[in-house]
């Protein structure tokens, strides 16, 4: 008799006690598909990097960043990051400036100069990838990741492709663009400038290539027929963006007219006060709501001194005036003819209606189906002719950047699989962590960091580059707003939360593990997970 | 060293003798003057390494005495009456986690009636709960008691109860040879305990114990309370080889081996007692006495073995087991099935009531010569309670009988005996 | 046996006076037992303590029932509670009083018991010149012992050393020694009287 | 508290733990070195919420003494659920003695370590709200009066939940209870009873009293940390939902927590010496319906019929603390 007999008990004892025959429902550790990842057009692992740029470790952010896109100094000034629409945080208090943080990424990447890793092994394929734009740059990029031999075709002097024929400078600095196509260019990547392909296959031939991808841009504007007394005097959006890059700028006079309601028409019409219009003014048949153009980009024209005018087309231009005709909505909100004109002071007008691909290279490419201007392609991006991929603008859909890049990662690894006589099949994705799954309580109130703006005087007279990129604190805060939404980010609260112990701590980067031993499934854990990242589920049987 | 000195500032100095770490204080007649010379002791620092704490209550009293004990510390406190009822749950706690703490009862009745003299209804009122219950004669043995007491709780690691008759030894100033320090450490060594909160060796005490083991449990409380039945002799033995005189033992047998009537009682009383037995032994009445030391465990054995012989046995006791009558009486009863002997319960001394020479005198003449009823109540006044007993059958609100009583029997202070 | 009954009201230090009074029979190596009749009484009750002397241990634990020797501290108390209940014949009777006995009414009685030996001394009055407080018990032991003979003056003037200290113990040492001088010299007289 | 060591920390800044953080200003509960003081196997009923209370302040208080800690407990559920022979899931020197003693108990276990000059060692009594609000009161109120060495800690759950749900002194009014049933024309428990211990707690001058509740561990633990850090008797009292007495989900133990404290309906508070230092103030604050709701307690309020006068009561009395407290910043009142 050490001790008295069952009045004293050895501690921790209880441990022969497993109270996980009680349970009749278990939690179980998920990941969930965040919904800026499921949202990111160039399939980026936004959530994972922002992961890593919380805890100030910058270069690994922009190498998770960069797997998917290797255009991060580009994306964070022209993408519209989608990612933000969807970020759950947006319905807390305002959603992650997911955006400005990969600029702050693909910048700091630039100013430390980090490099792609280099290619190891070489796998003595060779692919063409014609046109320098944002689809063939990502392909060309992942598709010497994995170790092929690259050539791009350029048909322009320069490289970037819409990038640098149809962005405004103020938008995107020249220098950004030359800073991320030199990186993958560092990779061995061969980059052939003013080399217009005139037929595929007999290139593919001569040079021995076993594979291509078409990422040609959408470089023709649409034209519309305006009864005109001077023709002179009407030219289109995309051309002069593009003449903005050669010697030559265009003259557009002191009164512009804009005549659109996308992206490229608020990029022309704030051009033009760049280069000294007095009046710059965009006419869209339907109202601003209803502007394809992203309404930042519209308030940043309306605050350069940019005017609309809305529910309005353009009925006849004289050589000092255009006749508009006023508009209406029908309960469709299509615009509808009232009868009205008036007529407005022009000395140029600017036609902003859409691009339509240049497709003369694939008419000799028996096999590629192309219907309503765009090239027919399956889901690996594949056309009808074996070994010819295809992505970007020419593929249709939406035409943004963002969607190119993905294109072109996407049919990297189309053709790759190709390459190895196997048949891609992407994976499957995981269900979506809905803002209802959060706990949001353990977020703290932290407002969005607002990215600094160039002075108005500078912005009405000059191509410098408008809005700026966040400091390194900034951009930390940023980054750390986002609630991994869906993942689990080791916050330790299943953890701490169990009321019996039976979550076991793993360690740093290692997550933790439930000890069904002990769990008695009251879903405490669920309840408080900050991101949804656990399930509760029936006790199997 | 030889003092005429109160009983209970004699057993406040034997308690400071055994060097006790923890004391719990809360006054109640008749314990008052221990605690309040135990506290004078460690203000002045003649007991030193001694925690002295005044407590809110015979409840907290305890209770602290518990969590010191459970912590390897030596802990005491005393207490009487409606404070030892106050901290029963507590009496029950500490023998259960079989803590050995050290209390003194300075014995007095329960009310209501609310009544501050000397009976021993509190601590017979706590015989069954796992304490050993041991009472003195006088403030000699409360003494030489107290020092065994320590030893003989810690070897056990059982509480135990030093029973002392409020007033009738608490008060009294009597001669005490004290011992001195050297020789009480030498009879109580350091408190070595069998269990202790202590961080670097954690235990769980106080665990809830269902069916599966609460008989076990229970049993084995029993079987180191039995284990006192020679643990208690062997020290009371040691004790006198060194202290060179004999107290404590289970019981003390007086004139017994010729009696043909045997006298039992506990505490105080037994001085009278004897006085009366040597009276009538004189008058060629062959009667003897036991004082019985060791209530719990009951010496039930050693008992029969000593008034096994004899023709009657007359239990004089300071307790009423109401509905029955004798509560010593029931044990003695037991120790003595099937012995064909007698048992006389005398009820005496409730409430401070005198137990006089010449009451014991007439009552036990009377048991010797068997004319005694087996219950009796001494001196109890039967005009009083036959008036009173007339008034309940006649009138409905007949008031509170202890008032009606007193209203008869004018103040106190009036009555010597 | 020897045994002495006190009798006074609460605050008069009447258990006090058993207690000095068994510490000096102690002192001269007799067994003593002291012990009031404690209740709950508050200060101006009525009061009493025991003392018992012996030369052989002392085992009865009775109240003293039948007195040897009675100290009476107030003598408002004479009306109220019945003193001298159990006086031996042959017992002493020590009255704190200015007064005489017969002044005190006490004739009728001392007349029935004419073994009593009866004194009053002014202990009260004794105590208050010495000791600046009228409490009379330290004195009335003085006269005590010279009324009884039973123990010696200094071993009550030892036992009220013990029991108090400093100028309170000397100064009712003081007081106690007059109670001694007046009542020898009473108890000289009546000697002589008879 | 206010104290706030994560302002720029957003991600999970409220979470138990925060990776972004260093090391030593982690909450206990975080780290991989956590005692569990009160480990795995116990019997309490699944998402207890003071099973979680006693191992966040426990772990707190061992991390706090370099566990040199010694718990005495109250009769109750939590010394019920975690001691049963033959098994223990106390990792600490640890005793129950009786319902209504535990502060004396602990008082006592103090004396020992000072006696022995073990001072090193520190004490934690632990109770239920019965144990500490009714029948261990006396027993509590002592403790504090001297002063003793002894953070007392109350695990409120407002009712006997050991013995079935019965009404104590910490069950909130028109709470129906097994002994304040939701009957008759005034159904649950009564307004205008209860007791408040921390302020009762306060008015003894002791150097600490504060509230906590298990929705806030890193509050919780920074209370428990500061009172291990000072000596003399301290008092926390923690609200510590109970999914079976309250008729809650047990996955809404934390939340209910969260909503008693941001209803207002808890007050979560410091006070020195008898004055207030300090308090949490709401964060986001919710009308007292919300949290009334999830909870079949209080069902009676809204089925058969809206009770919209009771309800208005208890708000009533979320924004007296409200006020009184100082829970809200002055721009949000």
């Amino acid at each position: 008799m050490r001790k008295p007999f069952a009045v004293t008990l050895d501690v921790g004892s209880s441990l022969a006690n497993l109270t996980g025959s009680w349970r009749s429902e278990r939690p179980v550790y998920v990941d969930r598909l965040p919904p800026c990842n499921a949202t990111c057009p160039a399939g980026e692992n936004i959530q994972q990097w922002l992961f890593h740029a919380e805890e100030g470790h910058y270069e690994a952010a922009w190498r998770v960043l960069t797997r998917d896109n290797p255009l991060a100094a580009i994306m964070g000034r022209v993408c519209y990051h989608p990612c933000e629409g969807a970020c759950n945080r947006g319905q807390l208090d305002e959603s992650v400036g997911i955006n400005a943080v990969e600029r702050f990424l693909g910048d700091e990447a630039t100013r430390q100069g980090w490099c792609f890793d280099p290619v190891t092994t070489e796998s003595g394929k060779r692919v063409m990838v014609v046109g320098s734009g944002p689809a063939g740059l990502s392909a060309a990029y992942h598709l010497r990741s994995k170790g092929h031999g690259v050539v791009i075709f350029e048909a322009e002097p320069l490289a970037g492709g819409m990038l640098r024929y149809g962005i405004p400078q103020y938008r995107l600095p020249r220098a950004v663009i030359d800073s991320d196509v030199q990186r993958i260019i560092d990779m061995g990547v061969e980059l052939r400038l003013g080399q217009r392909i005139e037929d595929i296959q007999a290139t593919m031939q001569q040079e021995g290539f076993d594979a291509c991808f078409l990422g040609v841009g959408s470089q023709i504007g649409k034209r519309a027929y305006i009864p005109a007394g001077d023709a002179r005097k009407i030219t289109d959006a995309v051309g002069v963006l593009h003449q903005m890059e050669g010697e030559h700028k265009p003259l557009l006079g002191r009164r512009v007219i804009v005549y659109g309601g996308g992206n490229t028409a608020i990029d022309v019409a704030r051009t033009a006060r760049r280069l000294g219009a007095e009046e710059s003014v965009i006419v869209y048949r339907r109202t601003r709501d209803k502007m394809p153009a992203h309404s930042h980009e519209v308030s940043e024209a309306l605050e350069e001194g940019v005017k609309l005018k809305w529910l309005s087309t353009i009925t006849a231009a004289d050589e000092e005036t255009i006749t508009v005709e006023k508009m209406e909505l029908d309960d469709d909100g299509f615009p509808q003819p009232t009868g009205e004109f008036e007529t407005m002071p022009a000395d140029s007008v600017v036609l902003a209606l859409g691009q339509d691909v240049d497709l003369d290279l694939l008419n000799r490419l028996p096999g590629l189906t192309i219907e309503r201007g765009v090239v027919q392609v399956d889901a690996n991006r594949a056309t009808g002719v074996p070994g010819v991929f295809a992505g970007g603008d020419m593929v249709g859909g939406e035409r943004t950047v963002t969607v190119a890049v993905g294109h072109g990662k996407r049919a990297a690894r189309a053709i790759d699989a190709y390459l190895q006589g196997v048949h891609h099949k992407p994976a499957g994705k995981h269900e979506l962590a809905t803002f209802d799954r959060l706990n949001t309580w353990y977020y703290s109130d932290a407002p969005k960091s607002i990215r600094p703006v160039l002075d108005i005087i500078r912005r009405q007279s000059t191509f410098d580059e408008v809005v700026g990129g966040l400091d390194e604190a900034n951009a930390l805060y940023e980054a750390r707003r986002c609630m991994s939404c869906g993942n689990c980010f080791e916050c330790d609260t299943c953890y701490g939360v169990c009321p019996d112990n039976a979550v076991i701590k793993l360690g740093p980067g290692k997550r933790f593990r439930f000890n069904y031993d002990y769990c008695k499934g009251c879903g405490l854990c669920v309840a408080e997970c900050p991101c949804g990242a656990i399930r509760i589920e029936a006790e199997p049987d | 060293m030889l003092k005429q000195i109160e009983g209970s500032r004699a057993v406040a100095e034997a308690v400071a003798l055994c060097r006790p770490e923890v004391i719990c204080a809360y006054p109640i007649t008749p314990q008052t003057h221990i605690v309040e010379n135990l506290g004078q002791l460690v203000k002045t620092g003649e007991l030193s390494n001694c925690e002295f704490i005044n407590v809110e209550s015979e409840f907290a009293a305890l209770s602290v005495a518990i969590g010191a004990s459970a912590t390897g510390a030596r802990a005491y406190t005393a207490t009487a009456s409606q404070g030892l009822l106050f901290m029963a749950e507590a009496v029950y706690n500490a023998s259960g986690l079989g803590l050995p703490i050290v209390m003194t009862i300075g014995n007095r009745a329960i009310g209501a009636p609310i009544n501050i003299w000397n009976d021993q209804q509190d601590s017979m009122s706590m015989r069954d709960a796992g304490w050993i219950q041991l009472y003195a004669e006088t403030n000699q043995e409360a003494v030489d008691l107290h020092i065994q007491a320590v030893r003989l709780a810690e070897e056990l690691s059982v509480p135990v109860m030093v029973c002392v008759d409020g007033f009738i030894l608490t008060h009294a100033y009597e001669r005490v040879d004290l011992p001195s320090q050297e020789q009480v450490d030498a009879f109580v060594p350091a408190y070595e305990p069998r269990q202790v909160l202590d961080p670097a060796e954690p235990v769980t005490i106080g665990a809830m114990v269902g069916p599966e083991a609460f008989t076990e449990v229970r049993y084995l409380a029993h079987y180191r309370q039995m284990q006192a039945l020679w643990l208690i002799p062997e020290l009371a033995e040691e004790f006198e080889q060194h202290f060179g005189r004999a107290a404590g033992g289970l019981l003390r047998p007086y004139h017994t081996e010729a009696a043909e009537t045997l006298v039992v009682a506990l505490g105080s009383v037994n001085g009278t007692i004897k006085d009366v037995v040597d009276q009538l032994n004189d008058e060629g009445v062959a009667i003897g006495c036991v004082s019985i030391t060791s209530f719990r465990p009951f010496p039930a054995r050693k008992l029969r073995e000593t008034i096994g012989h004899a023709r009657r046995v007359v239990v004089i006791e300071k307790s009423l087991a109401v509905g029955i009558g004798g509560i010593v009486s029931t044990d003695v009863r037991m120790a003595l099935a099937g012995a064909g002997i007698p048992v006389f319960t005398v009820i005496a001394g409730l409430g401070g009531r005198a137990i006089t020479q010449a009451s014991l005198h007439d009552v036990l003449t009377k048991a010797h010569h068997d004319a005694l009823q087996r219950l009796t109540f001494l001196d109890l006044r039967h005009d009083v309670i036959h008036r009173e007993i007339e008034r309940l059958e006649t009138q409905r609100r007949s008031g509170p009988v202890a008032e009606n009583i007193l209203r008869e029997l004018g103040s106190v202070a009036d009555h010597i005996g | 046996m020897f045994q002495v009954r006190i009798h006074g009201r609460g605050g008069q230090g009447v258990v006090s006076a058993a207690e000095m009074l068994s510490i000096a029979g102690f002192l001269e190596g007799r067994h003593t037992q002291a012990f009031p009749s404690f209740g709950s009484e508050r200060m101006g009750a009525p009061v009493m303590a025991f003392c018992r002397f012996d030369d052989k241990e002392i085992r009865l634990r009775e109240p003293v029932m039948a007195p040897d020797a009675l100290i009476i501290q107030d003598t408002t108390l004479l009306h109220q509670v019945n003193l001298f209940e159990g006086v031996c014949d042959a017992g002493y009777v020590l009255i704190n009083s200015t007064r005489t006995p017969s002044e005190l009414g006490l004739d009728d009685f001392f007349a029935s018991r004419p073994g009593i030996r009866v004194l009053t001394v002014p202990a009260s009055q004794l105590a208050l010149e010495h000791v600046g407080r009228p409490l009379p018990n330290a004195a009335l032991l003085g006269g005590f012992a010279a009324l009884t003979g039973i123990i010696r003056f200094d071993s009550v003037a030892a036992a009220i050393a013990e029991k108090f200290s400093g100028r309170i113990a000397s100064s009712n040492v003081a007081a106690a020694k007059a109670a001694y001088e007046i009542a020898v010299t009473a108890t000289r007289e009546a000697s002589a009287a008879c | 508290m206010r104290t706030s060591h994560v302002k720029f920390y957003q991600t999970g800044t409220f979470t138990v733990g925060n990776r972004l953080l260093s090391e030593a200003e982690r909450s206990v509960q975080s780290t991989l070195e956590r005692t569990n003081a009160l480990n795995s196997g116990h019997r309490a009923c699944q998402g207890c919420g003071e099973a979680l209370g006693a191992r966040y302040a426990i772990d707190a208080a061992m991390r706090a003494t370099d566990n040199q800690l010694i718990a005495a407990n109250a009769t109750g559920c939590l010394e019920v659920f975690s001691t049963p022979y033959p098994q223990t899931s106390w990792q600490i020197p640890w005793i129950h003695s009786l319902f209504g003693n535990t502060a004396a108990v602990a008082t006592g276990v103090a004396a020992a370590l000072r006696v022995k000059g073990r001072t090193q060692t520190r004490v934690v009594a632990q109770g239920g709200d019965g144990g500490t609000t009714d029948i261990g009161f006396g027993c509590l109120s002592g403790m504090f009066e001297r002063n003793d060495d002894v953070l007392y800690i109350c695990y409120d759950n407002e009712a006997y939940m050991n013995t079935g749900v019965q009404r104590s002194s910490a069950t909130p009014p028109a709470a129906r209870t097994a002994t304040s049933q939701a009957v008759g024309s005034e159904p649950g428990n009564v307004f205008g009873q209860g007791k408040n211990v921390p302020l009762i707690a306060m008015a003894h001058e002791i150097p600490y009293v504060a509230t906590a509740s298990v929705a806030d561990v890193r509050d919780l633990e920074t209370k428990v940390t500061k009172a291990m850090s000072m000596h003399g008797a301290r008092y926390i009292h923690i609200l510590v939902p109970c999914p079976l007495g309250w008729g809650a989900a047990p996955h809404d133990t934390v939340n209910l927590a969260r909503l008693a404290t941001e209803s207002g309906l808890f007050p979560v508070f410091e006070a020195e010496h008898g004055e207030i230092t300090d308090r949490r103030t709401i964060r986001r604050k919710v009308p007292v319906e919300d949290y009334l709701r999830r909870q079949k307690r209080f069902a009676h309020l809204f089925k058969p019929e809206l009770r919209t006068d009771v309800i208005a009561q208890l708000q009533a009395m979320a924004d007296r603390n409200i006020r009184r407290f100082g829970l809200l910043d002055k721009e949000e009142l």
